[in-house]
């Protein structure tokens, strides 16, 4: 079976799983092969020989099984599955985003300290619409152009999720 | 002799305090909020108190509810570890009228040192170099420009009651004096609730050097030599290490005696640090003093062998400290790293969230005080350190190196962390050849930001690998029957992989 | 200088030298069994190498696999670690041969000090006291009577190729001095294929102390104190420390000087180990020489302050020492306590199996050199040691103190350990006073191995989380929707529990 | 609902959740009565504060879900679920033992070295039948009575399982 993976939002590649005796499984990504020796040492954790170069790699699944950390020795990868449903998702959250307007969300979990803004207001370039804070940081959410708040979804002392939407503009 | 310790803090620096109670035998009682239900401090214990919600100003910052603990729980002392009510004189005060034993100095000294003006004061006195500017608060602003004029731009305008970088303004032209003391102001007030602030002349190159106290109640006081941190980044240190680079024993001896002197002047008792601001000439001057226990008293116990938790409750015991000054020598190098929560490249942003696996170095020469665990989520509510990492070499060489494979072997997953930046300062020329100061984050930036040239092959190993788990979580097998026996069938692994090169 | 190293070994010795390899920036090959395709060691290193199925005959102790994986990866040096090849002279010629720099002595000190005869009339001519006995293997019955008689008994008949109490037997009556030979002989014929014994006088109170040696190639050789490891189990050691309690510093000075002249007395060169057993009027007789790493030597590099393995590599490369003998000094008191996976309380049988959860003592004072993990299967072919406790203190009370609350933290479930029956020898009165002999375990089998009385509230409190967890695995709920909230909703964590006592 | 459950092979007690609030748990253990707060930290750890107490408790659970070791600061108990169940087996193993001979068998994993004796030897009380090595150590296994070898089920250098069935007696 052919998977398509994107790699830190950048990279496209294909994977495919060719050939599999117990954990020697061959692999092509995109144009190469390659043999590998892959066994699950501990949850989330793997262990993947290629020739004689190992590679400890430790994975996290992000909450919808598709999205992954992974991290080899040198770096830690964003890689998203890319299957007909995610592409379906993606596309109907791109439409959505057109058509019902833009969100404000924090990347972080935190708490709301303040908000600057009430559902109606027009705000300008830059201005601060909220405040979120977390472990002792404070941090200023601004909209990037001119624009009209449509709708506050969550009050001053919430505790709040990451990418949970906090205020929708248009 | 005390009998029972409330630990009146949550995270490492409570399970580190609970450690040394527990080798010496005393119980121990941890207190937390809500949301530390499942915190390491609380698992560690054998005695737990809840008090109150998790926002640290309905929990562990009300005195009245640390007591109450105290009360109900038999607790007849209380360490209050670092941050929280360490530094509150009212605290202390309360401690001893309510006949609880408070692991630390009295209210008296915590005041003096805790109000920078009052503190100024009191070194000037005691004959202990200050950096040259006001003693009191500024009132009248001709009076600001004429000691600016005195002691000559770059000036720092700093607040009274500051700290972590408010209510500073650095001033480098006369005719911005008058507007940074009023915008600095207004900040204190903000932030402190008191807009006093005060002129002192602005180091260059500065290097934050401090020096670690004992003085216990029958007026023995001495030091354990210095930790240089002047890696921080906003204000906030990151690697701490001992010896210092910039140091001459001439000057560390001076510095050392001068240390003692500035405590003395408190008629301090525990454990504290006089941190001093020191420039390339290494002419060092007096910042202020911690009365407490530092994030970083870790490097000090390793070069000096000094379990600096066990001497503060020796010396709250009313014990005389049994350390001589003359028998203490600094064996080696150590280095701190501080592991925190946040993400390095998106202006050190917090990151709280559920650690999923933790792997941790191990081997000769490493220390780890940390609190966090497999399955444990970070609370939103508190600081974003969640490890210290400490190594120790025979010389600052083998001590980089060793922080170096520390940092290598240490994998966390499911948060950012700092790992991966702490491992670009072992890197970086100026750290490795010792010639730092406190701009060294901002002078390294190029260096320490730049995104590392990956690969295609280690591209395509997350991607096998991060296929491979997929397939195994949707039961897929494709060719063989279980695509993942890893888990049930141990006795298979190892087959020797083809060497073909591909 | 050596460009690659390859680690002819597995579990924590293999991943305890990596990590020195690491820190040196000296690329590691591992090599490894089936079996042991997910253990620590091939995870750690970035290039590895499978030498074949898991019985140790048909893999780490096969020298033609390992010269074939030396050559297939381009490592020019091998570091053989402790057990398997380490003291095979054949494997130290053959690499020689190959070209590859074999890190540890050459075959002739390996040889030498490998035949316990041999070992004996070389020790002798240097000058280095011996156990009075034998210097030949016995040939004739009637000249060991004659023997027996001269020395008086008791006596011990010794393997000459012997180890791990293999081929020994204590003889303590006249009669029994000819049975005991034959049967020594036929014990050792069947173990080693070599039926040569000999005779020694039997110590007491024997306490088992043994010297850190390090020597270079240019004929500089000091030793690095000694480790007292008379804590032994089936003529296994349990715990080591140093300093020993037993030595005075006259008497530590002059075994110190006689290590060194054995050592010399074989030309060796690389980390070696010159054991003595000694008795209770400091009266001390070379025993053996180890020639290679031994499993205590941590206890060594913490109160002195040396990487061990970083001198190895060092000497192999043939540089010069740089360590002085009269630079060195013992600081502070260090403790090792071997963690086995074994049932202490059935004869401590091996105890292989999966591992479920560890959780790892911290903090200051603490080393671990292990190599299990959570989800990791110990396999049945090796050696049960999992992990090595290390501790330092500033004195011996307060190394045994760190000990107790370092083993209290550890918690190993799935298998069997050794952790609870250690944490009782640091309970042990003989222990703690320091006055104990290689008879310490049987002479405290009451204390050690007498079960503890447990109570009902402990009990309940076992029955109430298997029962929680049991209805959670079944899903049931009884009252609530969700009987098993603490995964989900860790918000809802901490509410104050009632305090009514029941 | 109540469970029966045996502790270390010889206190049997029985368990019921009388109340529970979130992860505020009444319990009757027997005859007491324990208001405690019990959550779970981690796969295999649990905390449980009663009154002031607090227990970090690590367990794991056998293969058959119903046995458990259960770590308490000082202790670690074996805790056995005693359901329907089990007590059939428990009967219906007694019976087998009974009618099919005796199973000799070890109680670590290992590799058998030696087999001394072969189907319808005759044997001695403390006679060694098997020799089985872990970790490079052996362990002889004897008949503790005269008895019959009634059937061999492995061969010398097998792998063996803990408490797999190596040698029937009757």
């Amino acid at each position: 079976m052919i998977l398509e993976l994107n790699i830190d939002n950048k990279h496209d590649c294909k994977v495919e799983l060719l050939k599999r005796e117990e954990n020697l499984i061959t692999f092509k990504v995109d144009d190469t092969i390659y043999e590998t020796d892959i066994v699950k040492v501990t949850e989330g954790v793997y262990s993947i020989v290629v020739g004689s170069k190992s590679f400890n790699i430790e994975i996290f699944r992000g909450e919808n099984n598709k999205s992954y950390e992974v991290k080899t020795y040198q770096h830690t990868y964003k890689v998203d599955i890319i299957d007909a449903e995610a592409k379906y998702l993606q596309n109907r959250t791109k439409g959505l985003d057109d058509e019902s307007g833009i969100v404000i969300s924090t990347p972080m979990p935190g708490k709301v300290i303040k908000i600057l803004v009430k559902a109606g207001d027009s705000v300008k370039e830059d201005q601060t619409v909220i405040i979120v804070e977390a472990m002792k940081m404070q941090s200023e959410y601004k909209v990037k152009k001119d624009r009209i708040i449509k709708e506050i979804k969550v009050k001053e002392g919430d505790t709040v999720a990451a990418n949970q939407p906090l205020i929708i503009v248009e | 002799m005390i009998k029972k310790i409330l630990i009146a803090n949550r995270g490492e620096i409570a399970v580190r305090i609970m450690r040394t109670c527990r080798e010496l035998g005393i119980p121990i009682v941890a207190v937390y909020s809500e949301v530390d239900r499942p915190s390491m401090h609380v698992r560690y214990a054998e005695e737990v108190y809840c008090i109150g919600p998790s926002p640290s100003s309905e929990s562990y910052l009300v005195i009245d509810k640390i007591i109450e603990a105290a009360k109900k729980t038999g607790a007849d002392a209380i360490h209050p570890g670092y941050g929280f009510l360490s530094e509150n004189a009212a605290f202390s005060e309360r401690c001893k009228k309510e006949g609880i034993i408070f692991i630390g100095p009295d209210a008296y000294a915590i005041a003096t040192m805790g109000d920078k003006i009052t503190a100024r004061k009191t070194m000037l006195k005691a004959g202990v170099p200050v950096v040259p500017g006001t003693t009191e608060s500024i009132t009248d602003e001709n009076k600001a420009i004429e000691i600016v004029k005195e002691i000559g731009v770059p000036v720092m305008i700093k607040a009274s009651a500051g700290g972590g970088g408010k209510g500073m303004r650095l001033v480098k032209k006369m005719e911005d004096v008058i507007p940074s003391v009023r915008a600095a102001q207004s900040e204190a007030k903000a932030a402190f609730g008191n807009d006093a602030v005060y002129i002192e002349k602005y180091i260059a190159s500065p290097h934050h050097i401090e020096f670690q106290i004992l003085a216990d109640k029958h007026g023995n006081t001495i030091h354990l030599f210095e930790r240089e941190c002047s890696v921080q980044r906003r204000h906030q240190k990151v690697i701490e290490e001992t010896p210092s680079c910039l140091l001459t024993p001439e000057v560390r001896k001076k510095m050392g005696e001068i240390a003692v002197t500035a405590a003395k002047a408190v008629k301090y008792h525990g454990a504290g640090t006089i941190e001093f601001i020191v420039d390339n000439d290494l002419n060092f001057y007096f910042l202020e003093m911690n009365t407490r226990l530092q994030v970083e008293h870790t490097v000090t116990e390793r070069v000096v062998g000094v379990d600096l938790v066990k001497e503060q409750i020796n010396i709250a015991n009313g014990l005389p400290l049994t350390l001589k000054q003359e028998n203490l020598f600094q064996d080696g190098h150590s280095i701190q790293c501080r592991i925190y929560a946040e993400d390095t490249d998106n202006n050190f942003m917090p990151c709280p969230g559920i650690i999923r696996h933790v792997r941790e170095p191990h081997g000769f020469g490493i220390r780890i005080d940390g609190y966090v665990f497999e399955g444990f989520e970070i609370p939103i509510y508190y600081d974003p350190l969640i490890a210290k990492l400490i190594v120790w070499g025979k010389t600052r060489d083998e001590a980089i190196k060793r922080m170096k494979r520390a940092l290598y072997e240490y994998k966390i997953t499911g948060i950012k962390t700092s790992i991966k930046f702490l491992e670009r300062i072992m890197d970086a020329k100026d750290f490795v050849s010792g010639k730092y100061n406190t701009h060294f984050i901002e002078n390294n930036e190029v260096f320490l930001f730049e995104s590392r040239a990956d690969n295609n092959f280690q591209r395509d190993i997350a991607a096998m690998v991060a296929y491979f788990d997929y397939q195994s979580q949707r039961g897929k097998n494709d060719i063989a029957e279980d695509l993942n026996p890893a888990v049930s069938e141990w006795k298979s692994y190892g087959r020797k992989t083809s060497m073909m090169r591909l």
